[in-house]
């Protein structure tokens, strides 16, 4: 496996109502190199999963990516056949899911799990493909793993699971591994270590995406981060800086709030009020409703991403914030 | 990720009047689905039909015309023939849908009222009184509701109340055991918790808080108990438990019928035709509104 | 087909072509079944079976098997009245006596002579030497002194059911000492009339003379029984592996609820006339399915009975309308008076008014196996005079209830129609009040345990109306006059409501000795019952007890029309007995009488090319 | 709780219910108007004979009951043949015992049950899973019509249809009776189209909650073929619920169907089931009815444990009710 990047760029992507087209997804780019992670932030409907499930195109039905490009190692996912695509899927990008007592079939052994798709691959055999899920597990840190390979995800406890979860989606050692919320339904003790168990992967070269709202995880783990609000980026930078001093007013209500003690398993609530029916998408700043600061003009114009930082490494959605620099 | 509940129907969703708006995009869920939507005026139209039948049907049931006996479709004066006394089909068609949807929707609203206080006293009150009520439940369920009918027909005589009460008394089991699945999950609610920490006493709680909350499940499965309702009221009628005869029942018209399928088929696929369309429109009613409370299922 | 006209003389041209039919089955079998009779087969022509008569048909089907389909027959115990009773009659057992082909006198059966004393009181039968049982043992007058034992005795059902219904039947017979040995009056079986005098010779006495006993001997309670197995098998001794029978065929193999097959008895005396190597019989619950004739369709029964809409199919179809044969009616439809707390129906001339306002043309068209029946004697019992009918006539009926306070009906209570089957005659009854009267008329068809609680009790007192139900019995004056809708009977219709209610308390009291109740029940009847059905009851006991015939029928007829005239039992419809037979089937004889046919004589003839 | 222990108080309540279900059977039947012998009178006889005067004589019928006995002994009196598996002879087929007509009766039920039940999920699974997989399409919603139509037609219009058909106009089956194979086909396909229909919903609708299940996803996101995904992971959860659906189903079945058994005069139970009530037939009520129950709730008990067995949360909980109550705190599982 050579290690590669993903790189998305101007991602679109909607949901064909009855009698409407909802824009999810607009105009979303992001870099994720070898090695490094990219925290991806944002409210719930905020489109953050919506994005990751583009790039593996494993949209409902009724979903479609619009326009844009992901391209892993040069070749852009979005425009592979679902044959092609199915190879990536699972061996060149993993995917952790948020809940492994919901993401891991209640009815299936953990062999069979974590070994189905080295064999859909063709990756090694039977043999091999049990020998690799055995050491998986034992580098997940879970004890016995030859015993535990028989057993049924229900009869592991919480933290077990899920790191069974991120087993499964490391046995392939992908190039990417796509993380939503991984360490949400766990507790921190548990948290941590599965953190580090990502901060070993990652160190292996692993480019990793981690979906989350939990602001400490992703300082803790990731090396950048894009926000998201309503189906667009409004903010972009290195984690720290972020947290650092935040540009966009909703950037900076989220982190105020998250960052509360207690807070980290309450649905994020950073502002008042909730986020736009995307069918009434507010003109202008689609924040702005919202925003302490807003002025006239924020229900007036469009906010394009604009550089904040002179490194370039930070770009924000908000005239006023650009203002300020 | 649970697909895409908390993506743009969520954000939806999470309004000020999120109770209002819960019902109102049910319905626009069910106005949308075409299937569901066609049936449900066929049953309005059904239902404005049994009310009116007196308006509707040309003759009376029992009227006869010993002129016209066994007429066939489009005769004179009876569109749709006449059976062996010269009866209107017809017009027995009407005042038999009258029967069976009166039947149908009084069979349901007594096994509803059981149900719910069956299943809310089982369910929250619990202990004893649950596993006694759900033991009840139990036997119900396995005892054969046919000699229910037949006992309660022969007491009360072959009316239409008998007939509702024998159906009603045979549906109200599976019922009775959703009514108290949904208090179960309902009962540890926050907002329940909450109330009770307030002093609100258990009726109050029940009625207040838990019964809203369990309307939705069992409107679907009403919805599917009316069609079953109306065949089992065929049924009962097929066995000679039905309502008593003149008063016409479509199970009667198409047992009678079977009889003459040779002789005068249109007397048998009349009646059948008429209830199986019934049948179909309120089943789909029913997929629709299961539908389109199954906010679980993916936006369309 | 909308309306179908019935001649009124339809009844008698009806049958006229069945005994041609018969007749020419019967010459072109070629097997003489009662050589005696063959006079009668001066077929000039019918129309039915006439498929077959082209002389080709002599020639018999390599397969003697007939094919046939029954309700279902729980059992077949001739002496409990069930369907099953009369399988046993078509051949599975044998009487004394059999009835001839078109069921108005006897003929030698397991007696093969008879003598009646000079003073009609006294029946010897002298059994035939060869008569057996299908085991091989021969049969002897012991044997049916013994079957007639268990028929007589109450609680008989020991032996595998109750003999009560068809028990009473004895009342017919009018054998001596029955009544009383049945109802426990005395229990010394010696006092009853029945008695094997040696193994060939068995005597009867019967109370009085009795016009048409030998014609009731053909009732299968009367048949005899094994009483070896019934006693040694009192619960199994009818299924196939135990019964030992003696009519001209056997049950070999019977499936509950499914089929029956029965193959000829070997040790019968007269096989010469036993033509069928098997015959099936497929058992039908009955009225379930409007599919009835597609098992007769679809060549699979050779015979099948049809119903109403049954009976409409075959008329209308030109090539299966040649297929259907008639037996006379056995049966009349009556409305019986129901005692009510309201006296309304205690008046002779509303019930006379209900009677004549019946639209009997009418009720008999949307009934396709019914005839209008204007008496409770049925028309086919020799003799029939239609001067005891009721001739409706709406006029008078009106005048009549004008009469008594109701012109055009005004005032008059609703009638009801107590029912235990919702027929459409049933709706034509009361449709005919409602058009003729303009009084409410109303069907309440209740299920049969409720019916069979209500009908003889007294109704609250809105309710007043008529029980609907029907009778069948052997078309003879005696059974018609003396026995359905005895003298008797009609004494205690008669009866205000209140002694009624008062009348059955002591019938159910069973603290009096049965003398002690039969005292005060006559008592009862003696004063409150009606002039006229005093009247009546002497009426038939001279014609039972005559000996001159003409002046017998006379009596009869009087009885009959004074019956009619009480109007406390109307008869509404005559039902005939229809039948698809196949062409093939050859030696057919459809009688007057429950059983319809005997299975003896019948042959199947090779197919039609 | 262990498998025994589970075995045990299933069978001890299976026990009580059979009391109870027999204890309401009798009361109604001894409310109900009209007893045995009059109505076989009436009904049988017709009034083929005798008339007013008769009436006193009915009450003597046979039975191992006798008249004069109170009722309650009368129950006691059966109840204690029923412990043994006696129930002693039916009124109406007095040459029969009631476990005997059973015993005849429920094989040929079963066998058209069975066969008509199999055949339903043969027809039902691909229809189901097809119409899930392509749910709102109008293939989804074409299939879904025409098999509602399957429960709008009551199977004994089914099946006088199918005898015009097959044996009236094409002459091809015999009408009726239980004589081989040949007898089987249209009473099954009479009985299959209700159980078909019911069944196809059931597994569309299981389908599709277990096609949103997060595995499945799970799955297509480890690069699993679709087909591979829905065979392997979707339809074997989507079946298992399927399971509690087909216990009453073939209970209801396997006692008998009225109109489908007398239609086609096959020997099984229920006509018997149907004419005890009517005919006040004590004994053979009592005996089908306990039996109906006894098959119900045993059908209950064996999909439980299949359930159990197909369901390894469940087999690990030790039982159903066990699980489902664990189930309100799904986080809390031993490890």
């Amino acid at each position: 496996m050579s290690a590669s990047s993903l790189e998305v760029e101007g991602l679109r992507t909607e949901f064909v109502l009855r009698d409407r087209v909802l824009r999810v997804v607009d105009d979303v780019s992001f870099t994720v190199k070898p090695g490094r992670a990219l925290a991806i932030v944002g409210e719930s409907g905020s489109g953050k999963s919506v994005t990751m499930r583009s790039v593996m195109r494993l949209l409902p039905k009724t979903g479609r990516v619009a326009g844009g490009r992901a391209r892993l190692g040069g070749t852009d996912l979005l425009g592979l056949s679902e044959r092609q695509m199915r190879k990536v899927r699972g061996r060149d990008i993993g995917m952790v899911f948020q809940n492994a007592m919901e993401a891991l079939n209640p009815t299936l052994t953990l062999e069979r799990q974590l070994t189905e798709h080295l064999l859909w691959h063709g990756v090694c055999d039977r043999a091999e493909a049990k020998r690799r899920a055995i050491q998986t597990l034992g580098d997940v840190g879970i004890p016995e793993p030859e015993q535990r390979i028989r057993t049924y995800p229900f009869q592991l406890s919480g933290g077990m699971r899920q790191r069974a979860m991120i087993a499964t989606a490391m046995v392939t050692q992908p190039s990417v591994l796509i993380a939503d919320e991984p360490t949400t339904a766990v507790d921190v003790t548990v948290q941590r270590q599965l953190l580090d168990l990502l901060a070993q992967l990652k160190a292996r070269g692993t480019g990793v995406i981690m979906i989350t709202h939990d602001l400490g995880v992703a300082r803790y783990f990731c090396d950048d981060a894009i926000v998201m609000y309503a189906g667009r980026v409004v903010e972009r930078g290195p984690i720290r800086q972020l947290l650092e001093r935040p540009a966009h007013p909703y950037t900076a209500g989220l982190f105020s709030s998250t960052l509360e003690v207690g807070a980290r398993h309450r649905p994020l609530q950073p502002v008042p009020g909730a986020p736009p029916d995307l069918a009434h998408r507010p003109p202008g700043c689609a924040f702005h409703p919202r925003c302490g600061q807003a002025e006239q003009r924020c229900g007036q114009e469009e906010q394009p991403l604009l550089p904040w930082s002179e490194d370039g490494q930070r770009e924000v959605a908000c005239w006023k914030a650009v203002q300020h620099v | 990720m649970a697909t895409l509940t908390e993506e743009p129907a969520a954000a939806a969703g999470v309004t000020a009047e999120r109770a209002r708006s819960h019902w109102s995009r049910a319905w626009a869920r069910f106005r949308a689905n075409r299937l569901a939507f066609v049936s449900l005026i066929f049953c309005a139209l059904l239902i404005v039909t049994a009310l009116a039948a007196p308006w509707i049907a040309p003759y009376h049931f029992s009227e006869t015309d010993p002129d016209a006996r066994l007429a066939p479709l489009l005769t004179d004066g009876h569109l749709l023939g006449t059976d062996l006394l010269g009866r209107d089909i017809f017009s027995r068609l009407v005042y038999g849908l009258r029967t069976a949807l009166f039947v149908a929707f009084g069979a349901e609203l007594a096994s509803l009222v059981v149900a719910i206080l069956i299943g809310l006293s089982a369910g929250y009150i619990g202990g004893r009184v649950d596993q006694g009520l759900m033991g009840i439940t139990d036997v119900m369920y396995a005892f054969p509701s046919y000699i229910f009918a037949i006992v309660l027909v022969t007491v009360m005589g072959r009316s239409i109340w008998a007939v509702m009460l024998a159906i009603g008394i045979s549906s109200w089991v599976t019922q009775a055991r959703l009514v108290r699945a949904q208090v179960l999950t309902v009962k540890e609610r926050e907002y329940v918790e909450a109330a009770r920490s307030m002093g609100a006493s258990g009726v109050t709680i029940s009625l207040r808080y838990i019964l809203p909350n369990a309307i939705g499940p069992l409107l679907v499965t009403t919805s599917f108990a009316i069609p079953a309702a109306i065949g089992a009221e065929a049924g009962l009628a097929l066995l000679g438990l039905g309502v008593q005869p003149p008063t016409p029942s479509w199970g009667s018209m198409i047992s009678e019928g079977t009889s003459y399928i040779l002789a005068a088929p249109h007397l048998l696929f009349l009646p059948a035709t008429l209830f199986a369309l019934t049948l179909l429109a309120f089943t789909w009613v029913g997929d629709g509104i299961r539908d389109a409370f199954d906010t679980s299922g993916e936006d369309r | 087909m909308s309306t179908r006209s019935r001649p009124a003389g339809r009844s008698t041209g009806r049958r006229r072509s069945t005994a041609a039919a018969v007749a020419v089955a019967l010459a072109l079998s070629g097997c003489s079944l009662f050589g005696d009779d063959g006079g009668n087969a001066s077929g000039t022509g019918g129309d039915a079976g006439s498929g077959g008569a082209d002389g080709s048909d002599a020639e018999l089907a390599a397969e003697q098997v007939l094919r046939l389909s029954s309700s279902n027959l729980p059992i077949i115990d001739p002496q409990v009245v069930t369907f099953g009773m009369w399988m046993s009659a078509k051949g599975i057992f044998e009487g004394l006596v059999v009835q001839n082909e078109d069921g108005t006198d006897v003929l030698p059966g397991m007696a093969e002579s008879w003598e009646v004393s000079d003073d009609g009181l006294t029946y010897t039968f002298h059994i035939r030497e060869d008569a057996a049982w299908s085991n091989g043992d021969p049969l002897t007058a012991e044997d049916f002194e013994r079957t007639y034992q268990r028929l007589f005795t109450p609680e008989a059902g020991e032996t595998g059911g109750s003999t009560s219904g068809a028990n009473s039947y004895q009342s017919a017979t009018n054998i001596k000492g029955a009544t009383d040995f049945l109802e426990g009056a005395t229990d010394d079986w010696s006092e009853v009339g029945v008695r094997a005098v040696d193994e060939r010779v068995l005597e009867i006495e019967v109370a009085s003379p009795t016009p048409g006993f030998l014609l009731a001997m053909t009732h299968p309670s009367m048949l005899p029984l094994h009483m070896d197995t019934v006693e040694e098998h009192p619960q199994d001794w009818q299924e196939a592996e135990h019964i030992v029978s003696n009519g001209p065929f056997m049950i070999d193999q019977w499936v509950t609820n499914s089929s029956m097959e029965l193959v000829p008895n070997p040790h019968y005396w007269d096989t010469d006339n036993v033509h069928l190597d098997r015959i099936e019989i497929a058992l039908l619950e009955g009225g379930t399915t409007g599919a009835a004739t597609v098992p007769y369709e679809n060549d699979e029964v050779d015979i099948v009975g049809l119903a109403n809409a049954d009976i409409i199919r075959m008329e209308s179809d030109p090539e299966l309308a040649d297929h259907v044969q008639i037996a006379p009616s056995v049966s009349y439809v009556y409305l019986a008076t129901l005692r009510s707390e309201n006296p309304l129906l205690e008046d002779v001339n509303i019930r006379k008014a209900l009677s004549l306002a019946l639209d009997r043309e009418y009720i008999a068209e949307v009934t396709p196996d019914a005839q209008p029946g204007r008496s409770l004697v049925l028309g086919i019992v020799p003799g029939y005079d239609e001067s005891i009918e009721v001739n409706e006539d709406v006029e008078e009926a009106q005048g009549l209830l004008a009469e008594a306070g109701y012109p055009d009906g005004e005032g008059f209570p609703e009638i009801n129609l107590l029912a235990g089957s919702s027929n459409v005659d049933v709706e034509a009854i009361v449709d005919s009040w409602r058009r003729n009267l303009g009084i409410d008329a109303k069907a309440d068809t209740v299920e049969t345990g409720v019916l069979v609680e209500r009908r003889w009790a007294v109704q609250d007192e809105d309710y007043v109306g008529f029980y609907y139900g029907s009778f069948a019995g052997t078309p003879d004056w005696p059974t018609m006059v003396g026995s359905l809708w005895s003298p008797r009977d009609i004494q205690e219709f008669s009866l205000p409501a209140d002694v009624w209610a008062e009348y059955q308390e002591v019938q159910a009291d069973g603290e009096l000795s049965i003398s002690e109740r039969n005292a005060e029940l006559a008592e009862m009847l003696d004063e409150h019952a009606s002039d006229a059905s005093h009247e009546l009851a002497d009426l038939v006991d001279q014609a039972m007890n005559s000996a001159d015939e003409a002046e017998q029928q006379e009596l009869f007829t009087q009885a009959a029309q004074l019956r009619e005239e009480q109007h406390l039992i109307i008869p509404v419809l005559w039902k005939d007995r229809y039948f698809a037979v196949r062409p093939t089937v050859q030696g057919l004889n459809l009688r007057p009488s429950s059983d319809a046919y005997y299975f003896k004589g019948i042959s199947i003839a090779a197919d039609e090319q | 709780m262990s498998f025994m222990t589970y075995l045990g108080k299933r069978v001890v309540r299976m026990v009580l219910s059979l009391i109870a279900v027999s204890a309401i059977t009798f009361t109604l039947l001894q409310m109900a108007p009209g007893n045995f012998a009059d109505i076989q009178r009436i009904s049988a006889g017709a009034a083929q004979f005798g008339g007013a005067g008769t009436e006193d004589m009915v009450h003597a019928f046979a039975s191992r009951y006798g008249d004069d006995i109170p009722a309650w002994r009368q129950y006691l009196i059966f109840m204690k043949g029923a412990a043994t598996w006696d129930f002693g002879p039916s009124y109406k087929y007095p040459t029969q015992d009631v476990q005997d007509i059973i015993a005849q009766g429920f094989p040929i039920s079963a066998t058209i049950a069975l066969i008509a039940v199999a055949l339903s999920l043969m027809i039902a699974i691909p229809i189901g899973v097809y119409a899930a997989v392509r749910q709102n399409s109008a293939a989804d919603h074409g299939t879904m019509f025409l098999i509602t139509l399957g429960t709008a037609l009551p199977n004994y219009l089914t099946g006088v249809i199918l005898v015009l058909f097959f044996t009236l106009t094409l002459g091809v089956l015999p009408s009726s009776g239980w004589d081989g194979p040949q007898h089987m086909i249209m009473p099954v396909l009479a009985l299959v189209l209700g159980p078909t229909a019911v069944l196809a919903r059931y597994v569309r609708s299981s389908m599709l909650e277990t096609l949103r299940e997060e595995y499945v996803v799970a799955a297509l996101a480890k690069g699993g073929p679709r087909a591979t995904v829905i065979t392997r992971h979707a339809l074997g959860n989507s079946l298992i619920p399927i399971v509690t659906v087909l216990g009453p189903l073939l209970a209801a079945l396997m006692t008998g169907t009225v109109f489908v058994e007398a239609l086609f005069r096959i020997p099984g139970l229920g006509l018997y089931f149907a004419q005890a009530a009517a005919s006040r037939d004590m004994p053979l009520l009592m005996g089908t009815a306990l039996f109906f129950a006894l098959i119900l709730m045993t059908m209950n008990l064996i999909v439980d444990l299949v359930y159990g067995y197909l369901d390894p949360r469940i087999r690990a909980a030790g039982g159903v009710n066990r699980w489902r109550r664990s189930q309100k705190n799904p986080q809390q599982q031993p490890a």
